[in-house]
């Protein structure tokens, strides 16, 4: 079965990202998509913080302690970005401005229900962020996740076991087997990685999937 | 290299989409801030069956008050329609051919950020026990009174700023901000009238007063030449 | 029985405006407390269009089309004074970070109640602009008012007869006879023009006043 | 001439009405934009039994983890509380020493907003469904879910900006805003830790940020070396 490793996952969600779009990337392996995303495109990155045109890190003598994104990394800003407050910003994400973001998930359901902020595991202290109102607000979510746990086991469930970051907010998910639509009829396989058949696909996945149109 | 620009050559080509029956938000406060130029090329678009979504109601015989003797409107949402010379809305409205919902101001500043941030409604304190109350939702909070308030979204925003780069950001003059800003967040179509047009990365990053994200189709006041001609 | 003009009314509210104040004069006569304020003095104007340091009227040759007050009347910017949009301006009135409001009034009831935006003439569309936000959102509300209408008909009353812009909001009333506190207790006399009795005032009023402490 | 200035001499000084108990807005995300020199005037302060609201719950041993290690805090309402180096927070949380309100991200801004604002709170579409709307009025406004959030005030609202000017107008540096100029708006009492102080008219009135109505006490970062001496 084939399998991408990240960075081929990253470089596939890059390539369905127009030019022109405003797109909010998850931290973690989201943040790695504008890697993908080749010099010669303009897609104009958001960060939560209040940044709408992030630029690639900065040069070691060019760093500015306050410029830095959501995941506490030092950026620069694009030649047309701009800075804002909290409430703008999260104005832009609720508010539908954003096209795209794209998140990490624990787990995903059939209808679209995400799962990215909690486990059931009480004892570390829970913590939210602002991965709710992304996944609320943005135009088209999109979810880039390993199709199984390091224990082999499903994320693509029936039902979400650990607490919702949203319900019904996912439009797609990119794992490192297929690219599945999540549409009214039901999780919709888009693309299969190689030679991964929808029988192999779906062995990984406790939802059920319907077959590429 | 893909470049972005927003600039649209024409006026009339930026409100050519405007369909009969949209709701327009118009930004201005009496004479300060208003799009002049595009409320002519809506004018001469001639969308009927509007509804507007201003602070005032026009004045004499521009701007909104053309809109309105032109019968364009069917529908006005404002806080002050009677300021002194608004004669084609009170006309309109003695004859009982337009409809007019009141607001307060602020009430039509937090409806409009609600619906540009994503937000359902607010509770405000403004009106509560006041007759622009009635038939509304009310709660008392920590003992104080306030009104529900729900978002108020547009198709289309009509914005007059200073000045624009190619992206979309805009900067204004002086007190000419007023409902423009927050209107560029709450329609699905933002148009904004301005002085002139700049590369990206020539204005100041930290003085951007509407992010790019909020605007889609910038015109100069010279795009009328075009229309001219 | 002594009455002021429209003059000595303003001047006589500009008296009780503190030093580094935060003020909002509403349309008509508290416009015109600013004059009577001395150029020696520091007050800070808000105009709900969105200036916060309105200075005086400009040159003719200076005039800025856009940079107008509540009013529509062209105004300059102080030093120090600054620009924004309806929301931040609405936010300092109804947050309450204005110091003192000063509202012209058609009738103000013992409990403070306030009405100035219509009457009960409904021939005339109605149009309320900023004044209920000012009427909630502002630490003081001064209401500056003639005693009487031109029939000589009281206009401080047991209860408004004309629509509310807000309930229980006035803090004190400066007429062309007296200044009147709105207290606890009811209307309390601060201050009698003159040779001014408060029975030749109580004769003027409807509400029940009270004597000066 | 009066001349108003919002200069405070002394870090020392600008936090020393800070009460037992009080409620304390801490701007900042992550490492950016936070008032440091001004928390660290608060442990000095010593006051205790506070509330903290701030999006993070401080790392190693500054900034707000500072105050946690000092035992001055009794709550904190936050959306992040559990960044790498948390170690503080970890600690008490774990001892049930400590009481945690977490609140989505954009949803804490709004509240914030809304208490600066006046409103009494505001319908957000974020959260709806979860857990952390649980307890919480819900209403659905043209078919979507929107959970009732109500206002958070604080007493104190200890900020950072890059400059202000005498009348306590401010600007920033970048992605520096973040909380700071809606917590300016929230709190009973401003205090703005800044690299310098202009005069009256120096900066902009286009570029202001954070107009000076907002703000009680101005105090530049070489005020420190008063509180030495």
């Amino acid at each position: 079965m084939m399998r991408l490793n990240s960075d081929e996952m990253a470089r596939r969600v890059a390539q369905d990202i127009p030019d022109g779009a405003y797109v909010n990337l998850g931290i973690g392996m989201p943040t790695s998509v504008a890697n993908h995303v080749s010099d010669d495109r303009l897609v104009i990155y958001h960060s939560e913080n209040g940044i709408l045109g992030v630029g690639p890190a900065p040069a070691p003598d060019q760093v500015d302690p306050d410029l830095i994104n959501a995941g506490k990394q030092y950026v620069t800003l694009l030649q047309g970005g701009c800075y804002f407050d909290n409430a703008e910003s999260f104005a832009m994400m609720r508010g539908g401005h954003l096209d795209i973001a794209v998140l990490g998930a624990f787990q995903v359901s059939e209808r679209g229900d995400l799962a990215n902020w909690a486990t059931n595991d009480d004892t570390f202290p829970p913590a939210v962020g602002g991965a709710m109102d992304l996944a609320v607000g943005a135009k088209q979510l999109f979810v880039l996740m390993r199709h199984t746990t390091k224990a082999n086991e499903p994320k693509i469930l029936n039902q979400c076991h650990y607490p919702l970051t949203g319900a019904g907010v996912v439009k797609r998910i990119y794992t490192d087997l297929a690219v599945i639509d999540v549409t009214e009829e039901g999780l919709r396989v888009r693309e299969l990685y190689g030679d991964n058949t929808l029988a192999d696909v779906q062995a990984l996945t406790e939802a059920r999937l319907l077959p590429p149109l | 290299m893909i470049v972005m620009n927003k600039t649209c050559e024409s006026l009339r080509a930026a409100v050519a989409d405007i369909a009969d029956g949209s709701v327009v938000m118009i930004g201005g406060f009496g004479n300060s801030g208003i799009p002049l130029q595009l409320i002519e090329a809506l004018r001469q678009h001639g969308a009927r069956d509007l509804t507007i979504i201003s602070n005032n109601a026009g004045v004499a015989e521009i701007g909104i008050a053309s809109l309105l003797k032109a019968g364009q409107v069917r529908k006005i949402v404002c806080s002050f329609p009677r300021s002194s010379g608004s004669i084609w809305f009170e006309r309109l409205y003695e004859a009982g051919d337009i409809e007019l919902e009141l607001v307060p101001q602020g009430t039509l500043g937090e409806r409009i950020r609600a619906a540009g941030a994503g937000l359902g409604g607010v509770y405000t304190p403004t009106g509560y026990g006041t007759r622009l109350a009635e038939g509304k939702e009310t709660k008392v909070i920590n003992g104080k009174g306030f009104v529900l308030e729900t978002a108020l979204p547009a198709d289309v925003a009509l914005i007059k700023a200073h000045r624009a780069d190619v992206w979309g950001n805009l900067i204004y003059n002086t007190a000419g901000r007023n409902f423009n800003p927050i209107m560029a967040t709450a329609a699905t179509t933002t148009i904004a009238e301005v002085s002139d047009v700049v590369s990206a990365g020539e204005l100041d990053p930290e003085c951007i007063v509407t992010p790019g994200i909020f605007v889609d189709r910038v015109v100069t006041q010279e795009a009328s030449r075009h229309d001219a001609a």
